[in-house]
Order: structure tokens, then C-alpha cells, then sequence
């Protein structure tokens, strides 16, 4: 797509957005509609877009598989984290209310944020993840 | 704080918390040892799980702390502990011996990530029996079906990504009915929760959702237990995994799906009403006794011999349907028991594959020519755990083919009782053909076939031990079972 | 006949679903086309997804957040739940599945079933 | 008993031990032949030892039955002295010695391969045969019966050629087939019908049953116990002489046929009960099948002109002789049934003795090679001579008594044809047993064949001399034997 320079230059534009927007909707989830689905989707769409335009190889560059396994592994480990962290603070699993031995309601604020980021970076991992295992094999 | 009182949370969270961390440890050396420390640390939960449900009877463990019918309840009685046992125990035996077995039926690429996956599946399969809750339970299906198709297609046979193609396609089929089955039940009833929809059920049992639900749940389960005709998945699945996976999966998917099947029936909708209006038992033991002949007399025509015990298992399959389908308490018990036997002895015969494979490179019927003499334990394995599949007493086949012989009797379907055993004949023939090449065909000159090595001969005689073990005490087997059915069957005879 | 329509407009949402389970089944058994089945299977699942999103949803209702005063009458959002966890899981076995044709295509050189049974048989 | 180390109840479980603890020691020696053979003979002496204690105990009393946890929850797994599987036993385990003595020098001087392989395989048939004698139930003796074939399976398949093969097919194929198929079937069922699966005197199905699925489960046991080679099912015995000459001797004409037939026995008497089994009409058509059996193996046998497979059909035609006494429902016939299991071992193994010391030493099997040959080796013609007296039921050999006292059975309960039956087939006996000996003293040797051949090893000569003093034994001393069956049927119930 290096011709297409229009394209190059609102994509670059673009993308800090999205990946702003995508953590917005990752904060606010326990708020609003929103949370770790969503903004690891939004995440992901962020990256593939770079990788659509400006090819694979710099996508790749920017975002390696390993640090992609890595986030696929860290989001699911932080969740289960979480989930044990209840259990070792008395709580039964992920029991949020047991992470702040004086304030249960922050203790689920904590527990909801934690839980939920771990989710979006798995999603996101994930999804781009999958779009690059695609695109690097028809791209060889 | 203490632990115990979690571990039926532990029980799902030490398998999920360690696929990820098997992931990041790229080097296998550490990986595999931890992948083995983590199934012995689970299959150790699932003891002490089936001591305690034993001791104290029923356990349920709210998630998150939040009752039903908000939150997900784990509930364990005898018959999820059990076959906990026989899951995170197969994973235990197999997981030591993965990296030697898989070695030459993978190809290199999908090595990194085999460990975590098959935690993962056996993550997915501990969920599906461990929960008390109808949805968690479809999602928990997904996850071992999911990591079950990939590690399917990490065999490095072609032919491996057909067969785990199609297994996913009729295993997502089979997923879903269950997912509608689910919603309609949800629909009605307005919870999710085993126990509360058990109770709800009892007014609404005449609405066309319900029974349709019934319907959805029962095909559904029957695709993952690959009962016949629903079985076509798993003849070539089994055969291009590898042999490794196989035994897992041999020894467990199946009687995971048949576990959903028990459970739906007897815990959900309720026995009298699924055996005496819906008249489910007209369907389920024709088509156990269909799979039982299907299965074995396909098997008897097969030259793969990885092939042979996957036909073998639809015709368990088959005995363990018809078993559920006579409704009555030795057929349940005889359901129970061969889930449990059978998965020890089709573990122990995918592991005999294993070793073969590891040696000769394949497991064709002419592969094993003399066998009997340059492989003697393993061979040894293949005759006792091939006698267990044909009944004969001090063997685990023997108790269970007793005990669903009985329930016939006892139902008053004696057809069902002679077609049982004369099906169970045929596994004479194909465990007799194997045996009969092995040691009676000579050996080809050229190859310098030597016993298989240590790491995958100990499991492979563990589960054949195994299978002599709970052939003559029975306590644990049909006890438990036996158990298990007082709380199904509630006061029922 | 208006009873009829009445009675069909009703369920409107279930019928869809029905429908959308139907096709899809039918694609996925009688496609050769192992993308189309892929396909097929993704219009079966999505029949599900109308099926538990139709079920939660009340008519009236508002989307299920508390707000202060408001006497609002809220959709179920359980089934909407559940149905997003069933949306990953098909996302999941989409990709798995489109993955496994890549991995046919490359050693068979075809994505159609008939010809990689006839390849294998050959 | 002053030290009474074990009380007696125990024993029966210590003659199953013994043969079976041998193995492990066999496998270890299997480097010294001498050892090996060594531990077999002190393993057969022991036995010997116990069985005695055993039979000794019980004429001082009735023992005590053992049970131990089995398999199924509700039904443990029970030994139960009675005399008739004590005779069984007496029988079994005194033979074992006396063939391992034979089979020394038969497989040392046969060349065999695998002969730790025999040994052990034997020793667990031993083990098998001595529970199915003392098993108290069903299901115990069931479970000993599959442990007979299994391991009987390696013995006769011992050669491992194409002909082995289709033996190890036809024997595995109906010994199994009929035992899971019917046996199986009708033992669940008994237990279905009765709630228990005990040997009881009198039987446990009276007044439980039918007639109609009487007749049935009757039909079930006698064709489903197929070791007793009731026709259509004998097809497996002939196949199995394949096997090295021990194991025809001792498996294939005392243990594995004999428990057929002492199964037989002992469930028409303690499973069914004379009465019940007087008063069904399934009897008299099994009566039909086995009477065909005597008259139809002893046509077959005379056909043979292999000595193995002459010598197998005359088992066939002898065990239905104790099928028939079986369900003739008689104590006579009863008496004549047990005592003819005795009887018959020895003679049977007499005989196959000689035709294995035959091939050891002659290198021939068929009968029409054996002119002349009774002047080579004149003592295993005589003792062919005994063994076949014994078995026709000719005067001073033990075979007598036991068809004697069948024959007052039948004419007891008024079956008159089957004393036509009797009388027949001991004329065929004699048609086609005596002249192979007459063959072997009459005829001239043909020109040169003596050269090299000498008569069999001495253990193998030993070996026949003993179980011919037991034939003349059980002619001179029957009283005991009898004395001691008549307990199991006042056991039984059958006499007032």
C-alpha cells in the first residue's frame, strides 16, 4: 500500500486514537458499558490496521510473537492471579471483596480493574496474534 | 486461610493458572517437568476431593463468593469426583511420558505449545465435571474441545488437520445443540444453576421447550461422547493424533461427553420422567447396542491398529449408552464403572500404540509381526489390557460387563443381555488378531526392534496394573458408583 | 389469516433464529467447501446468538444500568452475558478452524473435502 | 493336628497359592534347567502335602468355608471343601507330580524351545484347576475356569507354527466364546433369578424358576461349559493336541476337561438339584445330546489314524459319560460320575504318556506306523494295554466301578436306552483301543524300521508305572473313594 499515501497518513493519524479510545473503554468498564472484551478488540483493531497498511514485517517488528505469547499468557495469568490473590486473602475464588481487608467496595473496584485489564490484553494478544499467524503465512 | 476448603476452586485453577506459565517457559526442560508436577499436584486435589465427598457427602463452592442463583457453584458428589479422578489421574499417568511419546508423531512447530495445550484441555475437561452450573459447563466444553482439534492436528500425519477439521466442525455442532438446549432450559426456568433448574423443572416438564431442550442436550452430549451414529469424528482423530493424545483423550473425552449424558439426565430432567414419558431409554439402548456390533465388527476389518481401538471405543461407547438407557441401578452402576474402566484400558492400549509407534515408526497390523518376542512388556500390556476389553473376570472389563448385564437381566430386557455379551465376543477376534501376529507371525530380519524405554513403558504398565487392580478390588470402582447412584437416583430402587 | 401473521410476527425473532440454525446446518453438511462450512457453521452459531439475545430482551425495557429515581424496566442481561462469552468461543473455533484450512491447503493444495479424500485414497 | 499351623479352612487357598507362587521362582531360575524343573517337582510335592491335609481334615469333619473380597460388592469369592472337588483335586495335584516327572524327560529329549515358558504357564493351570475344585460359588468358579483357559492358551499354542495358530483360533474361539457367551449369561442370570450364586445342597433354583428358563439355563451350562466338550462344542479338544504331549496328558485329558465336567456335575447337584432337574424336559433332550456325543465320538475316534487325535475323541465320548451321569439326577449315577473323573485321568493319562514316549523315542504319531513296535519298546505297549483296559471297564482296572455304578444310575431312574448307550459305546471302546497294542505285538516290524529306536526315557516309563498302579488301585480300593463321594451327596441333600 505504499502508494496509497492518503491512507498511510490518516492511518498514522488514526491509530494513537483508537488505541486511546481502546483504553477509555478498558478503564471506564466498571462504570459504564465498556471492559476487556471490548478494549482488547479495539486494541487489536488498532495493530491490525497498522499491519494492513503498513505491512506485516513492521507490525511484527513493533509487536514480536513472542511478546504477543507472552501477553496471551500475562492477561490469563493476571486474571487467575487475581482469582488466587482472593484465595490467599481469605476469600473464596476471586473474591473481590476479600483483596481490601477494610473496604470491601474498593476491594471489588481493585479486583474488577485488575480482572478486567488481564482480560484485554489477552483479547487483544489474541486477536492480533491470529491476524498476524494469518497474514505472515499467505504473505511467505 | 485455608486451602483446603478451595479445592474445588484449586481443583480448575492450578491446570488453567499453568498452560499460561507452560507457555512462557520456552525451554522445555523446565516446562515438562512442571507440566508433570502440575497433574500430580491435580490429580492429588482430585484424591482429597473424593475422600472428602466420601467423609462428608455432597460439597458445593460458591465462585467469587457469590450464591446461586447469581454465581457459578461447583458441586461435587461422588460421581463428578470419580470421574475427576480418572481425568486429572490419566493426565498424571500420560503427561511424564509426553515428551518421548510425542517426539515422533509431532512436527516441530507445534511441539512449543503441546504442553499447554493439553493442560488446557484437561483444565476444560475437570470444569465440565466439576461445575454445578448448566452454562459454565458449555464454556468449559469449548475450552477442552478447542485446545482437544488443535492438539489433534499437531500429529505429523497430513491427514491429522482433516480429521481434527471435521472433529471440530461436528464437535462445534454438537457443542451448540447443547448451548440451545441450555437457553431453553434458561428460558423457562430463569436460572442456570443444576440444582435450582432440577427443582423448576418438575412443573414444566410437559412444555414443548423443555423436552426440546431435553432433545438438544441429549444429541448434543452424544455427539462429544461420539455414540453411534454420531460417531464419526473420531475414528480418524484418533488415528492421526498422536498416540499420546490418543491415550488421553481415548481415556477421557468420550466419558466426559457420556458424563454430561448421566448428569443432564439424572441430576437436571430428572430419571422417571426422561425413562418413563420421554421413553429415553428406547432410544439410547438400541443405538448402545447398534454401536456395540458397528463398532467392534468395523474394528475386526481394520489394518490401523490405532484406528481399531477407535472403532473399539464407539462400541464401548455403546455399552455405556445402553447402560445409562436401562435406567435402573445396576445399569447405572455399570454406566459409572465402565466409564471409569474403560478409560484405564484404552489408556493403557493407545499407550501400547505409543511405545510401537516410538520403535517402528507405525502401528499397522503388520508392524507387529513377532512383536511378542522384541517387545515382551509391551506386548505383555496389549494382552492384558486387551483382555480387559473382552471381560474376562479379574480384569476392569469383567465388572463392568457384569454389572450392565445384570441391569438388563433386571429391567426385564433379556435380548439386551445376550446381544451385550455377544457383541463383547467380537472383541475376542480383533484383540485376538493383534495377539496372534504378535507372536505368532515371524519377525522381519532386518529391523532391530528393541523394548521401549523406560519413560513410556512405567506408564503403560502402571494402567495395565491398573486394570488388574480394579479388576479384584472393587471398593473404589463400584463403591463409589454404587454412591454415586444413591445420589442420583435419590430414593428410587 | 391475520391470526396467522399476528402469531408468526409474535415470534418473529425465534423464527429468524430457526431459520438461521436451519441454513446453517444445511451449509455445513452439504457444502464441500471446507470455507463454506466454516461459513455455514458461523450462520448456525449466529442463530443461537438471536436465539439468547432475543430471550433476555423485554419490550420497554432499557439497558440494564442502574440509574438513580428511574422506574425503568430492565432487559435481562444474563443471556447477553452468556451469549458474548459464546461470541468469543465462536471467534476462537472460526479462527482455529480457518487455521487448520491453511494448514490443508498447504499440504493438499485444495480446500474442497471431496479432493482431499480423493487425495488421501489415491 | 498338633501344630495346626493354618486352620484348615485356609488350605484351599494355599493350594491355589502354591502352584501359582512357583512361577515367579521358575522365571528366576530359568537359566538352570535343573533348578527350574527342581522347583516344579518341589512345587508338585508340596501341593500334594496340602491336598492330603486338606482331604485329611475333611474326613475328620466338614471344613470351614473362606470368603474373600471379589470383584462383584455382593458376592465374595468363597472356597468350599466338598469331596467331590476334594477327589477333583486329589486327582489333579497328585497327577501333576507324576507328569512333571514325565515331562522332564519328554521335553528334554523332544528338544523343545521354551521350556520356562511351559513350566510356568502349567504351574498357573495347576493353581487354576485346584480353585475351580474348591470354588464355593459360581462365580469364584467361573473365574477360575477363564484363568484355565487363558493360561492354557500359551501351552497349546506352545509350538507357534501356522498349525498352532489354528489350534490356539479354534481353542481360544470356543472355550472362551461359549464361557463369556453362555456360561457368563446364564451364571447372571442365576444370580438374577436366585439372589445368590452359593453352592447349596439341594440347589438354589428350586421353587425360583420356570421350567422354561430351567431347561434354558441348564441348556446355557452344559453347552456353555464347553471344557466338557458336550458336541457341537468339543471342536477345540482335538485342535489342542498340538500341544507338547504333558499338556494333552495332564490338561487335556485330567484338569481343563475334567473341570468341564466336574463343573457340570457340581452344578446339576448343588446349583439345580436332582429334583428340579428330574422334572424338566430340557434334560432329557441334553441326556439326547450328550448319549449322541458317547456313541458319535467313539464313530470319530475310529476313523483317526493319528494316535493323539484317536486318543482325544475317546476323552470327547468319555466326558459326556460324566455329563450324562450328571443329568441322569441319581446318586448312583452321581457316585459313577465323580468316581469315573478319577478313574478316567489315570487311564487317559497312561495313555497319552505312552503315545508321548512313542514320539519321544519312535518319532511316530500315526497308528498305522506302529506295527511291530510293541517288541522295541515292550513295557509302554503294556502299559497301553492297561491304560486302554481301564477305560473300556474291563476287570482289574478302576474304570470298571465308575461305569458299573452309572449304569445302576440310569437303571435306577429307567433310562433304559442309555444303558443301550453305555453298552455301545464300551464296544466301540474296545473297537478302537485295543488294536493299537494288538497292532504293536502281532504284526511283524516292517524291514528296518527298529533301527535306533529304543524304548522312552526313564522318567517318561516312571511316570506310566505309577498311574497304572493307580488304575489297579482304584479297582482293588474303590470303597474309599466311593465312602467319601457318598459324603458329598448326603452333603447334597440327594440322599434321604
Amino acid at each position: 500500500m505504499n502508494e496509497h499515501l492518503i491512507v498511510r497518513v490518516v492511518t498514522k493519524l488514526l491509530v494513537p486514537f483508537v488505541l486511546l479510545f481502546a483504553l477509555y473503554v478498558q478503564m471506564h468498564g466498571d462504570f459504564g458499558p465498556g471492559g476487556g472484551f471490548q478494549a482488547g478488540v479495539i486494541f487489536a483493531t488498532g495493530f491490525i490496521v497498522y499491519g494492513l497498511v503498513f505491512g506485516i514485517e513492521r507490525l511484527i517488528k513493533a509487536l514480536p510473537l513472542p511478546v504477543l505469547l507472552f501477553g496471551v499468557s500475562g492477561g490469563l495469568l493476571l486474571y487467575a492471579g487475581v482469582g488466587v490473590a482472593s484465595l490467599l486473602a481469605g476469600g473464596t475464588f476471586l473474591d473481590y471483596s476479600a483483596l481490601d481487608s477494610h473496604d470491601p467496595v474498593h476491594g471489588q473496584h481493585l479486583g474488577i480493574l485488575l480482572i478486567e485489564l488481564g482480560v484485554g490484553i489477552t483479547v487483544a494478544s489474541v486477536m492480533t496474534a491470529i491476524f498476524i499467524t494469518f497474514a505472515e503465512r499467505w504473505h511467505r | 486461610m485455608n486451602l483446603l476448603a478451595h479445592l474445588p476452586a484449586l481443583q480448575i485453577v492450578v491446570p488453567l493458572v499453568a498452560a499460561p506459565i507452560c507457555a512462557v517457559l520456552f525451554n522445555p526442560r523446565i516446562a515438562q517437568p512442571f507440566a508433570v508436577l502440575v497433574s500430580l499436584v491435580t490429580f492429588a486435589i482430585s484424591v482429597g476431593l473424593l475422600n472428602e465427598v466420601l467423609a462428608e457427602g455432597e460439597i458445593v463452592y460458591h465462585m467469587g463468593g457469590w450464591e446461586p442463583p447469581w454465581g457459578i457453584a461447583y458441586v461435587i458428589d461422588p460421581l463428578n469426583a470419580l470421574l475427576l479422578c480418572l481425568v486429572s489421574g490419566m493426565a498424571a499417568i500420560v503427561m511424564p511420558a509426553v515428551r518421548l511419546g510425542i517426539g515422533a508423531e509431532t512436527t516441530e512447530r507445534s511441539r512449543r505449545l503441546f504442553l499447554s495445550l493439553a493442560l488446557l484441555a484437561l483444565t476444560g475437561m475437570l470444569g465440565i465435571v466439576i461445575t454445578g452450573d448448566a452454562f459454565n459447563l458449555y464454556v468449559f466444553l469449548e475450552i477442552s474441545s478447542l485446545s482437544s482439534y488443535a492438539l489433534i492436528a499437531t500429529g505429523n500425519d497430513r491427514r491429522a488437520a482433516p480429521a481434527a477439521f471435521n472433529y471440530l466442525i461436528q464437535g462445534t455442532v454438537g457443542a451448540t445443540f447443547i448451548l440451545i438446549g441450555i437457553g431453553l432450559l434458561y428460558m423457562m426456568t430463569g436460572t442456570l444453576n443444576m440444582a435450582d433448574l432440577a427443582v423448576r423443572i418438575v412443573d414444566l416438564r410437559h412444555t414443548a421447550p423443555i423436552q426440546a431442550a431435553l432433545a438438544f442436550i441429549l444429541v448434543g452430549a452424544a455427539v462429544k461422547a461420539a455414540l453411534f451414529p454420531a460417531h464419526a469424528w473420531m475414528p480418524n482423530a484418533y488415528t492421526y493424533a498422536p498416540s499420546m493424545v490418543s491415550a488421553f483423550f481415548g481415556a477421557t473425552a468420550t466419558k466426559v461427553g457420556a458424563y454430561i449424558m448421566i448428569r443432564f439426565i439424572f441430576t437436571v430432567f430428572g430419571a422417571e420422567w426422561v425413562f418413563g414419558d420421554m421413553m429415553i431409554g428406547w432410544i439410547l439402548v438400541p443405538l448402545g447396542i447398534a454401536a456395540a456390533f458397528a463398532g467392534s465388527l468395523v474394528a475386526i476389518w481394520q489394518t490401523d491398529l490405532k484406528r481399531m481401538l477407535a472403532y473399539s471405543s464407539v462400541a464401548q461407547v455403546g455399552y455405556i449408552s445402553a447402560a445409562i438407557g436401562l435406567g435402573n441401578r445396576d445399569g447405572l452402576i455399570a454406566a459409572i464403572v465402565h466409564v471409569f474402566n474403560h478409560g484405564l484400558m484404552k489408556g493403557a492400549l493407545f499407550m501400547v500404540m505409543a511405545c510401537v509407534i516410538l520403535r517402528l515408526g507405525r502401528a499397522d497390523i503388520t508392524s507387529f509381526r513377532g512383536l511378542g518376542r522384541r517387545m515382551p512388556v509391551t506386548m505383555g500390556c496389549f494382552v492384558v489390557a486387551g483382555l480387559s476389553m473382552i471381560g474376562v473376570p479379574l480384569t476392569v472389563g469383567f465388572v463392568s460387563k457384569w454389572y450392565l448385564v445384570l441391569g438388563a437381566i433386571e429391567a426385564g430386557v433379556w435380548p439386551v443381555a445376550v446381544l451385550v455379551i455377544m457383541s463383547s465376543l467380537l472383541s475376542v477376534i480383533y484383540i485376538g488378531r493383534v495377539i496372534e501376529v504378535a507372536y505368532f507371525a515371524p519377525a522381519p530380519d532386518d529391523a532391530r526392534i528393541q523394548e521401549a524405554p523406560a519413560l513410556l513403558l512405567v506408564p503403560t504398565l502402571l494402567l495395565t496394573v491398573l486394570c488388574i487392580t480394579f479388576g479384584i478390588a472393587t471398593d473404589t470402582t463400584v463403591g463409589v458408583a454404587a454412591y454415586a447412584v444413591q445420589f442420583l437416583l435419590g430414593g428410587l430402587p | 389469516m391475520s391470526e396467522a401473521l399476528a402469531f408468526l410476527m409474535a415470534h418473529a425473532n425465534t423464527w429468524a433464529a430457526t431459520a438461521l440454525l436451519c441454513i446453517g446446518l444445511w451449509v455445513v453438511m452439504v457444502r464441500g467447501n471446507l470455507i463454506k462450512k466454516v461459513i455455514g457453521l458461523n450462520i448456525f452459531q449466529t442463530g443461537v446468538f438471536l436465539f439468547y439475545i432475543s430471550m433476555g430482551y423485554i419490550i420497554g425495557g432499557t439497558a440494564p444500568i442502574v440509574e438513580e429515581g428511574a422506574d425503568a424496566v430492565y432487559s435481562n442481561p444474563l443471556p447477553h452475558v452468556l451469549i458474548l462469552t459464546a461470541i468469543v468461543v465462536s471467534v476462537a473455533t472460526t479462527s482455529l478452524a480457518l487455521a487448520l484450512i491453511v494448514r490443508i491447503r498447504e499440504s493438499y493444495g485444495t480446500t474442497e473435502e471431496d479432493d482431499v479424500i480423493a487425495s488421501d485414497e489415491a | 493336628m498338633i501344630m495346626a499351623p493354618l486352620p484348615a479352612s485356609w488350605l484351599p487357598l494355599v493350594a491355589i497359592a502354591l502352584p501359582m507362587a512357583c512361577v515367579p521362582l521358575i522365571l528366576l531360575a530359568r537359566r538352570f534347567p535343573d533348578v527350574r524343573e527342581g522347583i516344579t517337582m518341589a512345587g508338585a510335592s508340596l501341593l500334594i502335602v496340602v491336598v492330603a491335609l486338606l482331604a485329611f481334615a475333611l474326613s475328620l469333619g466338614p471344613v470351614a468355608p473362606l470368603a474373600v473380597t471379589g470383584p462383584i460388592a455382593d458376592l465374595p469369592l468363597t472356597m468350599r471343601v466338598e469331596p467331590l472337588g476334594m477327589l477333583f483335586a486329589l486327582v489333579a495335584g497328585f497327577l501333576w507330580l507324576i507328569t512333571s516327572i514325565y515331562a522332564v524327560g519328554y521335553m528334554r529329549a523332544h528338544h523343545e524351545k521354551n521350556q520356562t515358558r511351559f513350566y510356568v504357564f502349567f504351574a498357573i493351570a495347576i493353581g487354576a484347576t485346584m480353585g475351580i475344585a474348591f470354588a464355593g460359588d459360581l462365580l469364584t468358579l467361573f473365574i477360575f475356569y477363564e484363568i484355565l483357559t487363558i493360561s492354557t492358551f500359551p501351552l497349546v499354542t506352545h509350538a507357534q507354527n501356522d498349525e498352532a495358530r489354528r489350534a490356539g483360533r479354534l481353542y481360544l474361539g470356543i472355550l472362551m466364546g461359549t464361557s463369556i457367551g453362555l456360561f457368563l449369561l446364564a451364571i447372571v442370570i442365576t444370580y438374577a433369578v436366585a439372589g445368590t450364586l452359593d453352592f447349596r445342597p439341594g440347589g438354589i433354583l428350586q421353587d425360583k424358576v420356570q421350567p422354561a428358563l430351567a431347561g434354558l439355563l441348564l441348556a446355557l451350562y452344559v453347552f456353555g461349559i464347553a471344557k466338557a466338550a458336550v458336541m457341537p462344542m468339543h471342536r477345540w479338544l482335538p485342535a489342542a493336541m498340538v500341544a507338547p504331549t504333558p499338556v494333552s496328558a495332564l490338561l487335556h485329558a485330567v484338569a481343563v476337561v475334567k473341570a468341564g465336567a466336574f463343573s457340570v456335575l457340581k452344578i446339576t447337584t448343588f446349583i439345580f438339584g436332582f429334583d428340579l432337574l428330574a422334572g424338566l424336559t430340557a434334560t432329557g433332550l441334553l441326556q439326547a445330546v450328550a448319549a449322541f456325543t458317547v456313541i458319535a465320538a467313539s464313530l470319530v475316534a475310529l476313523t483317526k489314524d493319528n494316535l493323539k487325535a484317536r486318543l482325544a475323541y475317546s476323552t470327547i465320548s468319555q466326558l459326556s459319560y460324566i455329563v450324562l451321569a450328571a443329568l441322569i439326577a441319581d446318586p448312583a449315577a452321581f457316585l459313577g460320575g465323580g468316581f469315573h473323573i478319577a478313574t478316567h485321568a489315570f487311564g487317559k493319562i497312561t495313555l497319552f504318556f505312552c503315545a508321548g514316549a512313542i514320539l519321544v523315542a519312535a518319532h511316530k504319531t500315526r497308528i498305522s506306523e506302529l506295527d511291530g513296535m510293541g517288541r522295541v519298546m515292550p513295557f509302554t505297549f503294556a502299559a497301553f494295554l492297561i491304560g486302554s483296559f481301564s477305560l473300556i471297564g474291563l476287570p482289574p482296572m478302576g474304570g470298571l466301578w465308575s461305569k458299573w455304578l452309572m449304569i445302576q444310575g440310569a437303571f435306577n431312574t429307567q433310562h433304559w436306552i442309555l444303558i443301550g448307550v453305555f453298552a455301545v459305546s464300551t464296544l466301540l471302546n474296545i473297537a478302537y483301543l485295543l488294536p493299537i497294542p494288538f497292532r504293536a505285538f502281532f504284526r511283524p516290524l516292517p524291514d528296518g524300521a527298529s533301527s535306533g529306536v529304543r524304548e522312552a526315557p526313564l522318567p517318561c516309563l516312571a511316570a506310566m508305572a505309577v498311574t497304572i498302579m493307580g488304575c489297579l488301585a482304584l479297582f482293588f480300593l474303590p470303597d474309599p473313594v466311593i465312602a467319601f463321594l457318598s459324603r458329598a451327596l448326603s452333603l447334597s441333600g440327594a440322599f434321604p
